[in-house]
């Protein structure tokens, strides 16, 4: 018998920009597991839907998964994430998404959502962390006065307010001023206002939080603005796209990316493009993202879990969640992404956060930030769960 | 202070952009008295052609000319196949079909185009900005504006010196009595398809070439609706007013109140204030009063 | 009547509202070149409704002609639009002074002289009209809408001038207007039909004025022509005396004080 | 309705004092002066764009003039809104036909009654007692009062916007009649009727005025002379804003002024048969 | 067209029998029958994803009917009911999750029922606020009033300040088991249905008996002809307030049955869109007859499941060319909608009547 998996996806909506891509991944690598043997032997049937990053059809979609009995769930968004998670959780659903919400970690309240990736707020904490170490010092005012820090989001988004909590949290731990929210939406192509009430405050550095077409607008409007701060992007908003959405604006952007960009030279990356070869032979290389590594990396991830619930001969949803992702301790999905571990009091799989910069064409390494190691004690006690 | 002036000037540039748009949809309104719904899509269409074009390697000058012609024909087009039927039907059924069109011009450019954001490269306008005193003002918006501004002249211009235009404001008032004494109501309607078109296409051009052009433009169709009933739902100037305010409105609101409302004021500004603009004249600026008289 | 000479020729046409009520059975009624024909009958017999299936307004109400024919100029025009039977030179006075309410009275006037081309003709169609309606020129710059009624019954057959038409299709012109000025509207429609070699067809609840400048009247009820003939036997006819001239069988007119409570309603069995 | 002040016969009922009403430039009414009695039947006539429809929306409150006072039981009306005047008990109908189109015949001669009825909105939702009994006593009364009087029968139940010109026109009567009028304005009722509805109409004028049980005073605008002079207690001339006389049929009739400027030399009658 | 004439043959003896909800026998006949259908055949014929479309046609007939009033009956357009619906909606979620109700009405599931009559009420007052300027503004000017009503509602106060109750911009959930009337827990598409069934035929019924009385006939009157209305002696401003009161009220029922049906509610389930396609469904169904809104509901949310149930087959192949299916499917039902108003510019209900009177007129139709 197969196993059913459904897939919510936005080719569509507010983030079809990088969901499209994400959505191939999800699609490649399915095939690739059932290529490769499946799941011990059963195949995987593969439920994938666009909804347009709406709840409400979210909600829909989810109502037909149950009906089709589906073992598991790829998910996409935060918004419809976090509003299904209690659902989720009574219906018993491991709900593997690609939102990497903080709120989302805390099996006492989100016992069945779970990813593999970095989460955004410990992203947030590690690029502030990571400028603070790295770029701060060079500036002429250092010494001289507090760094000043503002932040880009679309209020209304929970995907993006996600980290913004941790981040300002962070943000006075490390001694900054923080100026006032701009509010960006996901849609954005006209920032002006934003950037222009953002000069009034001076900011040294800036934290997107926004999908990477909204980013670009932003980054262009400060650039032909002149509002001259670095810019810190999640991970969402900082892809191979943003230079070419955003030209020269995009120089010096900092961002944090858990996973190797695509066609970089890593465990299971010549899969990954072999995959999208084969299945989109259609789309050009050079369109193809980061994101598609991201949806390996979830599906792999949930796959594992699959196979050792199955070795365990239970494959409920209570089953995928105790005997096969709570089995985790430094499991090795590859594409670089850091070794995951699931434990029934914290589903944050990793606690490093990869630094990059996109400097003159290239996106180079230039720091990761391991905040369980930094902060230990924070990390264990005070940072779960947002 | 510096804020403030840049926020005007932007404000009256956009507004320009809108002025287009607005006049458009009064025109529709003027002769056949239909909120036209489907203006935004309408936006899109343009915008994206003249985009396809020009990214052809199509000057842009003459991509535009393309997105005007093509305009021209999609309005007869859309008049001769859909609204035709329609004429001597209530008008609530007319605005009903443009929503049908706004969902199926949606449909077809989201096809047709895909949904994530295109920008005209190479840019159109410089990205440097001009500098004015203290201003620093995108030369896109200069331009921008500037074509809107003849633009507008030449369709008001059509309007005022053509019988047309007193044919139109007739079928509006009463298309049984026009149409008795040998006004083609369905000439009247498909020029006016036409015109809307035509000008929404070259106001979504041009938004497309300030900030890249992606579905989120078609925004522009439901903004022009506090656009024209500022100036009053059959007033030409009125449109042009009324389209610049809004635009400077809305600016000012995204730069001064997202501090204390943050949240989407830019977007709702024009609403709320025409809301209440309205309870002082209930028929906008220069708009046809309604003649109660037993 | 002779072929030839006909400029409105119907033969028994048959309307239908909303596909289903049916107010018109079998209807003919011919017009001669430059004649005026009277139609008269109680109020739903269907006149209006047979000038707009004529005009070919009656599709903008959801009515049709569902049966016959009807020919202007030898040339069928039942299935033509609107504009386009205007264009021919057939123009309806639509009853219940339907002007254009936000424009001037002067360009009400205008918007008659649309299919005109050159303003010179507009300009003679202009003072001609001021010079019918003398009235209209005080107003010319007043907004339609507010002027009175009887002005608006003005400025509704001041427009239907405008067009110069071949046959004009009048609908209740004298509804509404004052003594002096219906008396003006006859005599107006005669000179229009002696001057301008204008065909006419009246549709007119004063029959006695109708049957005083149209030679020839047709006498409608319920939809069908229940009488046609010249005006003098009409006039006769102790029918029409009674119903619709409103004499007393002496000849003498009856004090509306002494009409009978319970009225005696005729209908001809047709 | 108010009845408190009870009036007798031959009182006057609505007082018009010094009414200017101009719009603009154009002056539609300057300075009128009119009384009218309980019981008359009052006539208004004059030339088009004399002002007599404007004179009516003033009395019924729809224009509210320049100068001047209107009185209504010797009691100052200026002041009030259509719907109040409605209420002390004054109905009109309309010059242009202005019926409820999309309502059956029945449901606008129901409306007429609206300041008769009691049921608020609850009770409507549930329609059971309270509404249900109101509902079919108001039926009751104008299936008896006014579909009888004005021979409607058979047509009831159509919607009113379908029904030949001059049926609506009575419909309206109905409509206004069914508010139990003390007052009732007629502007040009008779106007697009043939003459055996002008006989009909005439006839229900007569009876709302003259039967006990109705005694309604009419104030009538008309051009039909014929049922001016027969019907009229009283006729008053209006030429463009100002009064030429207010006095009997006779009286106007051999008025060389009132002939010049609105009968015309021929004879009287000749507008009708 | 408000009426229809009775079969030939057909008298009434009483005024009381004339006002009487089925005139004839057969009609009667025809309501048990639709009853029984309602009430028995659907329920237990009916799989979950039929009945959860049902539901659907319920909850679209309750947003409907509150615009059928206005627009239809009243002739106040309005392009912003869904922030009536989206008022009920939130009132109830938030007294539902935040208000401490005594023990005794959560252990008697009287919670949720409370909730849905306030939610009702709130609304109400809500639509008269934003009524208030139908008092000068008229026409379609009053189109852009209301439509602010909706961005004002929806897409700022409840987008970015409701939602933030929870602390930052995010739905409430409502996972299975929240809501509960009386000993029953609301959990399954059938007793959604039971619920969506009771709410619709009350309002239905409400509706009908207010359009037969004094405030009805008010209603048409105003829309029909608001200067001979007033002349006639109706408070005009006070009745059109009243319309839209009654029409807030019942979009907040729908809002707060509806979320009896959802595992969470967000402001996207109330966008402007929804108000659009609302006054769609009634131009569709027929303006100005209440069967116009419950036909118009069918035929809309049939056309749409259709449509899904078209692209489903392909879910699992091609993303890429799924993604392309719903785009053909926005434009299929674009043009869907053209075609219908142009062949049958006057809504559903029209046709209704139309073949109503030709059967009942037969055989002398003419
Ligand atoms: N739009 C319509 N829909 C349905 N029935 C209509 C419509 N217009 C007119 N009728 C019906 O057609 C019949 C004839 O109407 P018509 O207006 O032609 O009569 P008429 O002779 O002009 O009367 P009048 O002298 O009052 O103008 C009437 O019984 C009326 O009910
Ligand atoms: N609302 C208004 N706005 C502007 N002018 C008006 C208005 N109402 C009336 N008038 C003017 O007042 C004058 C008198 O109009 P009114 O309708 O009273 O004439 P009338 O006596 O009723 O004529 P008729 O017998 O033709 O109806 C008209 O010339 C008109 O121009
Ligand atoms: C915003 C999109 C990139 C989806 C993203 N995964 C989220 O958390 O919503
Ligand atoms: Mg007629
Ligand atoms: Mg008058």
């Amino acid at each position: 018998a197969d196993i059913k998996i459904g897939a919510l996806n936005d080719m569509t909506g507010a983030t079809s920009d990088v969901g499209k891509d994400y959505a191939l991944g999800i699609a490649e690598a399915i095939h690739y597991i059932n290529d490769t043997g499946g799941i011990n032997g059963k195949k995987i049937k593969l439920y994938q839907f666009d909804y347009g990053y709406r709840i409400p059809e979210a909600l829909t979609k989810y109502n037909l998964f149950k009906r089709l009995k589906c073992a598991a769930i790829l998910g996409w968004g935060t918004g419809d994430t976090e509003a299904l998670a209690p659902t989720v959780a009574k219906d018993k659903i491991p709900y593997v998404s690609a939102s990497y919400s903080g709120h989302l970690c805390d099996p006492t309240k989100t016992p069945y959502n779970l990813f593999f990736s970095t989460d955004y707020s410990t992203q947030s904490r590690g690029l502030i962390t990571s400028w603070f170490d790295k770029k701060w010092p060079n500036n002429p005012d250092y010494g001289k006065r507090k760094p000043r820090i503002a932040m880009c989001y679309m209020f209304a988004s929970p995907f993006s307010s996600s980290s913004i909590k941790a981040a300002k949290d962070q943000a006075t731990i490390l001694g900054f001023d923080i100026g006032p929210d701009q509010d960006v939406s996901l849609f954005a192509i006209d920032t002006k206002s934003q950037i222009l009430s953002l000069k009034e405050f001076k900011p040294d550095v800036v934290l997107h939080t926004n999908t990477v077409m909204s980013v670009a607008a932003t980054l262009r409007d400060a650039y032909a603005l002149g509002l001259g701060a670095d810019n810190l992007i999640k991970c969402w908003g900082f892809d191979e796209n943003l230079p070419r959405l955003a030209g020269k604006a995009a120089e010096g952007a900092i961002g944090c990316a858990p996973w190797a960009f695509y066609g970089l030279d890593v465990k299971l990356m010549d899969k990954v493009v072999e995959y999208a070869k084969k299945y989109n032979p259609g789309i050009p290389q050079e369109k193809r993202t980061i994101h598609t590594v991201q949806a390996w990396a979830n599906a792999l991830g949930l796959a594992e879990a699959l196979k050792r619930a199955d070795k365990a001969g239970d494959l409920s949803g209570e089953g995928i969640l105790k005997k096969g992702f709570e089995t985790m301790k430094g499991f090795e999905v590859g594409l670089g992404v850091a070794p995951a571990t699931f434990t029934p009091t914290d589903h944050r799989s990793q606690s490093e956060a990869k630094i990059y910069e996109y400097k003159n064409g290239a996106f180079t390494l230039i720091d990761a930030v391991d905040l369980k190691k930094r902060w230990p004690e924070k990390w264990e006690k005070e940072w779960l769960g947002w | 202070m510096e804020l403030f002036f840049m926020t005007i000037t932007t404000g009256i540039m956009v507004g320009g952009i809108y002025a287009l748009v607005a006049l458009g949809w009064v025109l529709i309104y003027k002769c056949s008295g239909v909120l036209n719904l489907a203006m935004g899509e309408m936006t899109l269409i343009g915008a994206y052609v003249s985009l396809s074009f020009y990214s052809m390697g199509v000057p842009f000058l003459l991509a535009l000319a393309f997105s005007l012609i093509i305009g021209f024909v999609l309005g007869i087009l859309t008049e001769r196949i859909f609204l035709d039927k329609l004429i001597g039907e209530p008008v609530l059924t007319v605005i009903m079909v443009t929503v049908g069109l706004s969902f199926f011009f949606k449909g077809t450019v989201e096809f047709i185009w895909g949904t994530d954001t295109r920008v005209f490269d190479p840019p159109v306008f410089s990205i440097e900005p001009i500098h004015v005193g203290p201003l620093i003002i995108g030369q896109v918006y200069l331009w921008s504006f500037i074509a809107a501004m003849i633009l507008l002249v030449v369709f008001v211009c059509f309007f005022k010196y053509t019988r047309w235009g007193l044919a139109m404001q007739a079928t509006a008032d009463d298309e049984m009595a026009a149409l008795s004494v040998g006004v083609s109501a369905r000439f009247v309607y498909a020029t006016a398809w036409a015109i809307a078109f035509m000008a929404a296409g070259v106001g979504g051009t041009l938004l497309g070439n300030i900030n890249g052009l992606n579905i989120s433009v078609g925004y522009l169709g439901l903004l022009v609706l506090p656009a024209v009933v500022l100036g009053g739902l059959n007033s030409v100037p009125g449109a042009i007013v009324g389209g610049i305010i809004i635009g400077v409105l809305q600016n000012l609101c995204g730069a001064y109140l997202d501090r204390y409302f943050p949240g989407a004021v830019k977007e709702i500004a024009p609403f709320v204030f025409m809301a209440i603009f309205l309870l002082f004249k209930p028929y906008g600026l220069w708009g046809w009063e309604r003649i109660e008289r037993v | 009547m002779s072929e030839e000479n006909t400029i409105l020729k119907i033969n028994n046409i048959e309307v239908k509202y909303h596909e289903v009520i049916l107010v018109v059975k079998g209807v003919s009624i011919e017009v001669p070149e430059g004649g005026i024909v009277a139609l008269l009958g109680a109020n739903g017999a269907g006149k209006s409704t047979t000038l707009k299936a004529i005009s070919g307004l009656l599709k903008h109400e959801d009515g049709a002609v569902t049966d016959g024919s009807i020919e202007f100029m030898g040339q069928r025009i039942d299935k033509l639009g609107a504009e386009k039977i205007a264009k021919m030179g057939i123009v309806q006075v639509i009853e219940g002074r339907r002007v254009f309410e936000h424009l001037t009275v002067e360009q009400n006037l205008k918007v008659g002289a649309h299919m005109k081309k050159h303003g010179r003709s507009i300009k003679e169609g202009l003072e001609m009209v001021y010079h019918y309606f003398p009235r209209l020129k005080e107003k010319r710059n007043e907004t339609a809408g507010f002027i009175s009624g009887g002005e608006q019954q003005m400025t509704v057959v001041g427009r239907a001038l405008m067009t110069s038409p071949k046959l004009i299709l009048l609908d209740e012109p004298s509804m509404g207007l004052a003594p002096l000025l219906i008396h003006e509207i006859f005599n107006i429609i005669q000179q229009l039909n002696r001057d301008e070699k204008i065909s006419i067809l009246l549709v007119e609840q004063n029959a006695k004025l109708a049957l005083n400048v149209a030679p020839h009247a047709y006498v409608m009820e319920t939809g069908r022509i229940v009488m046609d003939d010249s005006a003098e036997k009409l006039r006769e006819n102790p029918d029409i005396k009674d119903f619709y001239l409103g004499m007393t069988d002496f000849g003498g007119r009856k004090s509306f004080r002494d009409v009978k409570h319970y009225k005696r309603r005729k209908r001809w069995l047709a | 309705m108010g009845n408190a002040d009870e009036i007798k016969e031959g009182e006057a009922l609505l007082e018009l004092e010094g009414i200017h009403m101009h719009f603009g430039k154009v002056a539609a009414l300057s300075g009128i002066d009119l009384t009218i009695r309980k019981g008359e039947i009052h006539s208004v006539i004059g030339p088009n764009g004399a002002g007599k429809t404007v004179m009516m929306n003033i009395i019924s409150g729809l224009y509210r003039p320049q100068k001047g006072a209107i009185r209504y039981r010797g009691r100052s009306i200026n002041s009030l809104k259509p719907y109040e005047r409605a209420k002390l008990g004054m109905a009109r109908t309309f010059q242009k036909v202005e019926v409820f189109g999309g309502m059956t015949v029945l449901d606008n001669i129901r409306l007429g009654r609206h300041v008769h009825y009691r049921s608020g909105i609850l009770n409507g939702a549930l329609y059971l007692g309270k509404t249900k009994k109101e509902e079919i006593e108001h039926r009751t009364f104008i299936e008896e009062e006014i579909i009888d009087l004005l021979e409607i029968e058979q047509i009831r139940h159509k919607p009113v916007g379908m029904l030949p010109y001059g049926l609506q026109k009575r419909v309206e009567l109905g409509r206004a009649l069914a508010l139990e009028p003390e007052l009732l304005i007629l502007d040009e009722p008779l106007a697009g009727l043939n003459l055996e509805e002008v006989e009909d109409m005439a006839r229900f004028i007569l009876d709302v005025n003259e039967e006990k049980r109705w005694r309604v005073t009419c104030l009538l605008v008309e051009h039909d002379m014929g049922v001016v002079m027969d019907l009229s207690n009283r006729v008053f001339v209006l030429n463009f804003g100002n009064m030429i006389m207010d006095g009997t049929p006779e009286e106007v009739q051999n008025n060389p002024e009132v002939i010049k400027a609105y009968l015309g030399e021929e004879d009287l009658y000749a507008t009708r048969a | 067209m408000s009426t229809t004439w009775l079969p030939c043959g057909v008298y009434h003896e009483t005024y009381a029998q004339d006002h009487a909800w089925w005139q004839t026998k057969f009609i009667r006949g025809k309501m048990v029958l639709l009853a029984v259908i309602l009430f028995f055949v659907i329920p237990f014929f009916a799989d979950s994803y039929g009945l959860s479309v049902c539901n659907q046609i319920g909850y679209t007939i309750l947003g409907a009917l509150g615009v059928q009033l206005l627009i239809g009956f009243c002739g106040q357009v309005t392009l912003g009911h869904a922030a009536f619906l989206a008022v009920g909606a939130y009132t109830s979620t938030l007294l539902i999750l935040e208000f401490p109700w005594p023990a005794w009405m959560m252990q008697w599931g009287l919670a949720y029922p409370a909730s849905i009559v306030i939610a009702a009420f709130v609304a109400g007052i809500w639509s008269v606020l934003f009524g208030l300027p139908s008092a000068r503004v008229k026409g379609f000017y009053l189109i852009l009033t209301t439509m602010a009503a909706q961005f004002i509602t929806v897409d700022f106060i409840i987008t970015q300040y409701i939602s933030q109750i929870g602390g930052r911009g995010q739905a409430f959930s409502l996972p299975p088991g929240t809501i509960k009337v009386g000993p029953w827990v609301i959990d399954s598409d059938l007793k959604v249905y039971f619920m969506m069934l009771v709410l619709v035929i009350a309002c239905v019924v409400a509706v009908v008996n207010l359009l037969r009385s004094r405030a009805g006939r008010a209603w048409v009157a105003i829309r029909d002809n608001d200067i001979s209305a007033e002349v006639m002696g109706i408070n005009v401003i006070k009745y059109k307030l009243l319309a839209f009161f009654v029409a807030g009220a019942i979009g907040g029922i729908a809002g707060a049955f509806w979320i009896s049906n959802l595992a969470a509610i967000s402001p996207e389930h109330f966008p402007w869109f929804w108000s659009l396609w609302l006054v769609g469904v009634i131009l569709i169904g027929g303006v100005g007859s209440v069967h116009g809104a419950i036909f118009g509901s069918i035929f809309m949310v049939v056309i749409m499941e259709a449509l899904q149930l078209a692209v489903m087959p392909l879910a699992d192949t091609f993303p890429k060319l799924l993604m392309d299916f719903l785009f053909i499917k926005e434009a299929a039902f674009g043009l869907a909608i053209c075609i219908f108003m142009i062949f049958e510019p006057n809504g559903l209900a029209y046709r209704w009547w139309q073949s109503k009177n030709y059967f009942n007129l037969w055989p002398f139709s003419y």
